[in-house]
């Protein structure tokens, strides 16, 4: 010990010259610009999914009805509320978020001597809603995949000669990718017209239990090989996933369900029947909606029987959709597991002219009407009477069944923006591709692009298929030249589709007028449906509702033994007439259980 | 200056089966509980000392007072669930436990980490080093009465923790290092920013040495006490700045290089003498190259990229059936995480190997008889050890 | 080299085939009775004098306890977990305390925690991170952290939650 | 929220009481022969009484505005938390300046912050501490595992509810909390005392045997007496 | 509206007198939906109902007005508010309501008439002095425009319905 070593020390007496580091006014110190403070939640961009309730390892986060937000189809309504008596501020719940409205403030102070008062609802009065800095997450959305795994498809070039289907369906790791992305909130099942259980079959594909995931959609759907396809898939709307990035392709896992369970698997998956009944239903149309029906029933120990007008049963999804969107055979399988079950149905039966109505009436306890929309309707303008025009469902209907004489014309004319204007324009222009090896077909729609009814996917692969898509045209006049020969369809531009009131109400512009050629004008601007198969006495006695078939919310018509359901009543897809054919198989259950039939 | 013999006479004697045969009912000895409210004591743990006279027989050491069962609540979790509560293990140096997380886990998942995230993990556990070891100064001078260097440090430390806030969002719990990358990149002027604190803390760390180090009552309090033999450090697992003290450069950082630490120019400090003097200015030493590193870390990383690899959908993470070890150099040694999965969602184990678990539990029952109880926090906090690690 | 050192070590240790995690981090397993002198040998003649870790993985669903004795050799930076697959219903292993005296601290934890005992070994029964515990030991996996939490503190009252799926269900298509 | 599992049993045993706990007769150095009865012998067993309030309210107010300006706090460091304490004893935020200050035992102290979690284990020491202290006295709830379990709600180790087994005047949300947040808490606590409104002392004295109680229930080695001050 | 109407109209002179012709006109089409309603089958009958309840609401409108005294100050102010003719009518042939019409046949027809009914309300307004009976046309007019509109959009909702 020198004194060096005892004096050195008091060298840093020097300090007390030093400033004081004191915090003059602790109470008002700002925290950094990315503090991981109290919540904040925007309520407008919320949907209530509650990923981050999922994701919250603390269990602090609940899910609670919040005055002001409805419940509506994306949105579950609830908000979450968080319990800050676990709360741990990881912000793991901001990064999940699927909407990005959570974030945080950098308010940090919060004392109270009730322990019950720290639960929280973010977005609603939050004390530090002003406050503009706190905890954001910069990379976006990176705890759960944001862009879809693409499906494999024919590309245009091999697909234009041919009625090949285009969609290959994904491989098993695509679909587990895939699969991967759904974060399981459900919001999704209440925009499904069948609620199906969504979350629950992506989650068998994600485990690769597809025999789980093939029983979970024959609970709510009997039509998943035809669902997995074409189904309108309304659900991916709905998806939480949608708000940044890309929706969970829910259709094409359904499908990739289907396609791993074989047929003999599939029916010995939804195992047999219950007893028979002793009870019997007639469905009048083997389309999506009497078919469910008559799944359901059959699943019952209901003896059904559906006649069915066409030589072959699936109604508009054989006979309206083209083979390369739907093959047959995958529209086959479904129905034979249907008919595995004991349904038995008779085509090529017309109701009204091979058996009457009232016929079935007294020999079943109930009759279901699933007929369907299968007239198409007409534009009547000037010159559509007439050979050289035709309607897009009639020429659907000869397409599919193979008739010889269906016109193919180098050059035609759609008028249409739907799914079936598409549906027969690509299918023409296959047809044309294999007779004249070029596609001349023009499609023109009232509808601006952004606006057309059709999926998005029919407009890009449409284009891809050289099908010429104009938008906003409406038709006026179909030419004809002196011989009577269709040559073209004139139309004026469409300057507005939509009224004030968001009602349908295109108004036209004379001045732009155009002359499209086109030896065939193909209308497929709607469909009705047919009900002379009714009979006078019948349409006399049953009640309607704007040109379409009374029913009440159970599929019931205003007679007791009569019930209906598909499109000719609700429309206009197949998973809404799935739907229906759910309802009206269970109000027809309930009411032959009870003995309500009075015949 | 004076030297002192004690009375041994009434010693424990060891008997037949080797321990210390000691009988408190003779009034020879007297139980003395050091915690754990005390404060004298590293964090929450206590030590049952058994003293004849001022000199200490025995110590056992108890802990789990801060025992929340955190390798059962893991178990619990899914991978992304674990993250937020691992870096609660251990509260001075939070970092390593989210860096050895991730890693782990990164390792049996097969995740790549894009460059610059490495960059940022290492910069963080510099950063986290630094304020440990500050935590540690102010110990150690507490400890012996010295109280000025616990008010600068923790001034210093404070100024890191403003980093600490302004670079991941938090002042303690930063859960910044994302299994994937960490969650953002430096924020604008931030070098500039750190540069003026690390000259504030070497303006302080001159002064502590000068108050401290080369303090005379300090010396003679720390000098030739708490002596660990270089022979103990294989059979009581001794690692980091308790080894480096008694010559042995044991430093994960150079035997087995992570993260960036290849590409970094630092040189590991140590010492001769093993007793608690020389570990507290091997400790010094490695401040001074924590500091050092950052600036080259700073100066090195680069300038943009990615942070984030791509995961896949956190909610049900499943990752194959698999072990794995990942280690790191913390401030008191080696910190290790050993993972098991088994496929499923959750981890099968997680065990998290914290260099205080072997420092403050057999070694320190071992260095402490014949200690005077007077040294006993020195020698305590010259371990360097933090009891949450211990009982996790 | 890990590969060398296993064929080295293999016939007489009666060693389980060697998985290679990476580079320096590879794991074997090998029957209970040989680990005394595998450890012994990896000590003196391979370099692996430092013990990382002890520990225990319950595998309830196969009934066996795996004890992990993670093995270092810091000149060669190389790690070896070792394991040894213990009987759940026994459950019980070589003490290794003399080998490495901070062994003890982790069968003293082994056995609170997993109820693995190790005769002989100092303290074994001493608590020591618990204090008063009557349950099962609380890493085993069919001890339930959270039931148990339930049954024993009492939670906040007033929570309610609600899914988003059958929220909306009630909301929207009650009737289904 | 899950609901509770009634299906995992619960093993209801207490643990026996320590050997040198228990009643027994010993020889001292001198020879003697004595009996000896740890618990009663080292520990006061009368209950704690409440305290009544100074007859003029005058009094009481001044009372209250004398206690509120000195708060002096117990160091234990019982969780987390006390990382963020060791700033305020410092310069940088200087909680000395708001009559606040930190103090090594029970007997000087007359505010327990309860820093965070609360393990069994020293959930007995905080309430051995929080007897030993003077009353009145106040407590502090220190972070969001205080109010309702925070992260480790489902921790076997640790208690969910503070306010189960020691009478809390005031809690701070945050995990953990900012120094600045504390200031906070202190100041609002000088608030609630100033008001009359922090009586924990005397809850815990009216309330003494369902506290108890609930101590008991998760403390399965209760070897102490039930108050000791 | 035959040229023999045309001329009836052009013959009047007060506002009220107008509105009389007007309101019998309406009369006749309101006669004519009635009559067509139980023809027609029960699937259509709403929409041959609903323009029946139409015109009589015309009826109604314009009968209300001819006996309102303040009635020009009323017209003046309503024919301040254009309405946007979309021109759809134009473009529509004229069906022959045969014995079993369906609801587009219906649906043109009406169309048809109010096409018929604005362009010639229009004509008369332009012809007409101005002041009162310029204002009673222009009313008029805008009135078949609006109900022209109307039809329209449920001859969208009707006929391009399906085929999504």
């Amino acid at each position: 010990m020198s004194l060096r070593e005892v004096l050195t020390p008091f060298s840093v007496w020097k300090r007390v010259l030093d400033a004081p580091v004191s915090i003059a006014d602790p109470f008002s110190r700002e925290a950094s610009e990315h503090y991981r403070g109290f919540h904040k939640n925007d309520m407008e961009t919320c949907i209530g999914c509650g990923t981050c309730e999922a994701i919250c390892q603390n269990g602090a986060i609940d899910m609670v009805p919040v005055e002001g937000q409805n419940t509506e189809k994306g949105d579950s309504g609830l908000r979450p509320m968080i319990d800050y008596g676990r709360c741990c501020w990881c912000a793991l719940c901001v990064d999940i978020c699927m909407t990005g409205s959570l974030t945080m403030s950098n308010e940090y102070t919060w004392v109270d001597s009730d322990p019950d008062a720290f639960r929280f609802i973010p977005g609603l009065n939050e004390p530090w809603k002003d406050k503009q800095a706190g905890y954001k997450r910069e990379n976006g959305r990176v705890l759960s995949g944001t862009t879809r795994s693409p499906m494999g498809e024919l590309h245009a070039n091999e697909r234009i000669d041919n009625f090949n289907e285009i969609c290959v369906g994904y491989t098993r790791e695509e679909a587990i990718l895939e699969a991967d992305r759904c974060v399981e909130c459900g919001l999704c099942v209440a925009t499904c017209p069948a609620h199906m259980s969504i979350p629950d079959y992506i989650a068998a594909v994600r485990d690769q239990d597809y025999d789980r995931g093939l029983q979970l959609l024959y609970e709510t759907n009997p039509f998943s090989e035809v669902c997995g396809r074409i189904c309108t898939h309304k659900c991916e709307t709905s998806c939480a996933a949608v708000h940044e990035g890309d929706a969970i392709a829910i259709r094409w896992l359904k499908r990739h369900i289907v396609d791993n369970v074989p047929l003999e698997r599939r029916v010995e998956l939804i195992g047999a029947p219950k007893p028979a009944t002793g009870k019997s239903v007639a469905i009048i149309g083997a389309g999506p909606g009497g078919l469910t029906a008559a799944y359901d029933l059959a699943r019952e120990g209901v003896k059904v029987t559906v006649y069915e007008a066409l030589p072959k049963p699936g109604g508009m999804m054989r006979y309206g959709i083209p083979e390369y969107r739907l093959p047959y055979d995958a529209l086959d399988r479904d129905i034979a597991v249907i008919e595995a079950m004991g349904v038995t149905i008779k085509c090529a039966t017309v109701v009204g002219v091979d058996v009457q109505m009232e016929d079935l009436r007294q020999s079943h306890d109930a009759v279901i009407l699933a007929i369907g929309l299968q007239m198409g309707r007409g534009t009547r303008i000037p010159g559509s009477e007439g050979a050289g025009v035709e309607r897009a469902v009639d020429l659907l209907r000869r397409i599919t069944a193979g008739d010889p004489t269906v016109p193919v014309p180098e050059t035609a004319v759609v008028i249409g923006g739907g799914n079936v204007a598409f549906d027969i324009a690509r299918s023409m222009a296959r047809l044309q591709k294999i007779k004249y090896g070029r596609v001349g077909l023009t499609l023109t729609a009232l509808e601006d692009r952004a606006h057309f009814l059709a999926d998005k996917e029919e407009l890009v692969e449409g284009d891809e298929e050289g099908v010429l898509i104009l938008d906003s045209r409406g038709p006026q006049e179909v030419m004809r030249d002196p011989s009577g020969q269709v040559t073209g369809l004139r139309t004026w531009a469409v300057t507005s589709i939509f009224d004030a009131e968001g009602r349908f109400a295109p108004a036209y512009d004379e001045s732009d007028e155009q002359i499209h050629q086109g030896a065939l004008v193909i209308e497929a601007i709607g469909q009705m449906a047919d009900t002379s198969l009714l009979g006078d006495a019948l349409t006399e006695k049953l009640e309607w509702n704007r040109g379409r078939i009374k029913i009440d919310s159970e599929m019931r018509t205003s007679e007791p033994w009569l019930f209906a359901a598909g499109d000719a009543v609700k429309g206009p897809d197949v998973i809404n007439a799935v739907a229906d054919g759910h309802r009206a198989a269970r109000t027809v259950m309930e009411a032959i259980a009870q003995g309500e039939v009075v015949q | 200056m004076f030297s002192f013999q004690p009375d041994r006479s009434e010693y424990p004697q060891p008997g037949l089966d080797g321990k210390l045969e000691i009988d408190l009912e003779t009034g020879k000895y007297l139980k003395l509980w050091h915690g754990p409210n005390h404060p004298g004591i590293t964090g929450n743990m206590s030590v049952e000392l058994t003293v004849c006279g001022d000199e200490v027989v025995e110590g056992k050491t108890h802990v789990g007072y801060l025992h929340r069962g955190f390798e059962k609540l893991m178990e619990r979790r899914t991978f992304i669930q674990v993250f937020p509560i691992v870096c609660r293990v251990c509260v001075p140096e939070p970092d390593f436990n989210e860096y050895c997380y991730a890693a782990a886990v990164e390792e049996l998942a097969g995740i790549e980490v894009p460059e610059l995230a490495t960059w940022m993990r290492t910069l963080i556990l510099e950063m986290g080093r630094f304020n440990s070891y500050m935590m540690f100064l102010g110990g150690i001078g507490g400890a012996l009465g010295l109280g000025i260097t616990g008010q600068w440090m923790t001034y210093v430390r404070d100024l890191m923790l403003d980093r600490f806030e302004e670079l991941t969002g938090a002042r303690i719990y930063h859960m910044f290092i994302l299994p994937g990358g960490v969650r953002g990149h430096l924020p604008e002027g931030f070098a500039a920013r750190m540069e003026e604190v690390l000259q504030t803390a070497e303006t302080y760390l001159a002064d502590v040495d000068k108050v401290m180090f080369a303090n005379s009552v300090f010396q003679l309090r720390t000098k030739g006490i708490g002596v660990i033999e270089p022979a103990l450090f294989e059979p009581y697992g001794v690692t980091g700045p308790n080894a480096r003290a008694g010559g042995v450069a044991k430093d994960v950082r150079k035997d087995s290089p992570y993260l960036v630490y290849d590409q970094l120019d630092f040189e590991v400090a140590t010492g001769m003498d093993s007793d608690i003097f020389t570990r507290a200015k091997v400790r010094r030493a490695d401040i001074q190259t924590s500091i050092d590193l950052i600036r080259q870390i700073l100066k090195k990383m680069p300038k943009d990229g990615p942070v984030m690899a791509k995961l896949p959908n956190v909610l049900h993470w499943k990752i194959p059936r698999g072990e794995t070890y990942i280690k790191g150099e913390c401030s008191r040694g080696e910190y290790g995480y050993y993972l098991v999965t088994d496929g499923s969602g959750y981890p099968r184990r997680i065990n998290v190997r914290g260099p205080s678990y072997t420092h403050a539990m057999a070694l320190l029952e071992h260095l402490i008889p014949g200690t005077n109880i007077s040294d006993v926090a020195a020698l305590m906090v010259s371990l360097h050890t933090y009891p949450p690690e211990i009982e996790r | 080299m890990m590969r060398d050192l296993h064929a080295l070590l293999t016939p007489r240790h009666a060693l389980g085939p060697l998985e290679i995690r990476r580079e320096n981090l590879a794991f074997v397993t090998l029957p209970a009775s040989n680990l005394r002198g595998f450890l012994t040998e990896l000590r003196d003649t391979q370099g692996f004098s430092h013990l990382v870790l002890l520990t225990a993985v319950d595998w309830l669903e196969e009934g066996q306890f795996q004890l992990t004795y993670m093995m270092n050799n810091r000149a060669r930076d190389l790690t070896l977990g070792v394991r040894v697959m213990l009987d759940r219903t026994t459950a019980q292993m070589d003490s290794i305390h003399d080998l490495w005296p901070t062994a003890a601290t982790y069968q003293r934890e082994l056995k609170e925690m997993f109820g693995i005992t190790f005769p002989g070994s100092p303290r074994l029964d001493e608590e020591f991170i618990l204090e008063g515990w009557t349950d099962l030991p609380p890493y085993r996996r069919d001890f339930d952290s959270l039931a148990y939490s339930q049954q024993t503190y009492a939670e906040r009252p007033g929570r309610v939650t609600h899914d988003p799926r059958e929220y909306m269900k009630s909301k929207l298509y009650p009737g289904g | 929220m899950k609901d509770i599992d009634e299906t995992f049993r619960k093993i209801d045993a207490t643990v026996p009481l320590r050997e040198e706990l228990r009643p027994r007769t010993v020889t001292t150095p001198d020879g003697q022969e004595i009996t000896i009865e740890p618990l009663k012998d080292y520990f006061c067993e009368a209950a704690p009484k409440v305290h009544p309030k100074a007859y003029f309210q005058i009094v009481e107010n001044f009372y209250n505005w004398a206690r509120s300006n000195s708060l002096w706090i117990l160091g234990f460091g019982t969780g987390c938390g006390a990382i963020e304490m060791r700033p305020l004893m410092t310069p940088r935020f200087d909680a000395y300046r708001y009559g606040v200050q930190w103090r090594p035992t029970p007997r000087q102290a007359n505010l327990l912050i309860i820093s965070g979690y609360l393990s069994v284990k020293t959930l007995k020491r905080a309430i051995r501490a929080y007897e030993q202290m003077q009353g009145p006295k106040y407590v502090i709830g220190l972070g969001s595992c205080t109010i309702n379990g925070g992260m480790y709600w489902d921790s076997y180790n640790t208690i969910k509810r503070l306010d189960d087994y020691l009478p809390v005047d005031l809690y701070i949300a945050g995990c953990m909390p900012r120094p600045e947040a504390l200031l906070h808490g202190f100041i609002e606590l000088k608030k609630l005392i100033r008001a009359g409104k922090a009586e924990g002392t005397n809850r815990y004295a009216e309330n003494f045997a369902s506290y108890k109680a609930a101590q008991k229930s998760v403390i399965k080695d209760w070897d102490m007496p039930d108050y000791n001050w | 509206m035959s040229e023999a109407n045309k001329e009836r109209l052009l013959g009047k002179t007060t506002v009220r007198e107008i509105f009389e012709v007007a309101t019998e006109f309406e009369r006749v089409a309101h006669r004519f939906y009635s009559e067509l309603v139980p023809k027609v089958s029960k699937d259509l009958r709403w929409l041959v109902e609903e323009l029946a309840e139409e015109e009589a609401e015309h009826i109604r409108i314009f009968t209300e007005l001819a006996q309102n005294p303040a009635v020009e100050a009323v017209l003046a102010e309503e024919i301040t508010r254009p309405v946007a003719d979309p021109k759809f009518s134009d473009c529509v042939q004229t069906p022959d309501l045969g014995p079993n019409p369906d609801d587009q046949a219906v649906l043109q027809y009406a169309l048809m008439r109010e096409t018929a009914a604005m362009e010639q309300y229009t004509e008369l307004a332009k012809t007409a002095p101005a002041g009162p009976l310029r204002d009673a046309f222009l009313f008029l007019a805008k009135e078949e425009t609006e109900h022209k509109a109307e039809l329209e959009k449920t001859y969208y909702e009707v006929v391009h319905s399906g085929g999504v």
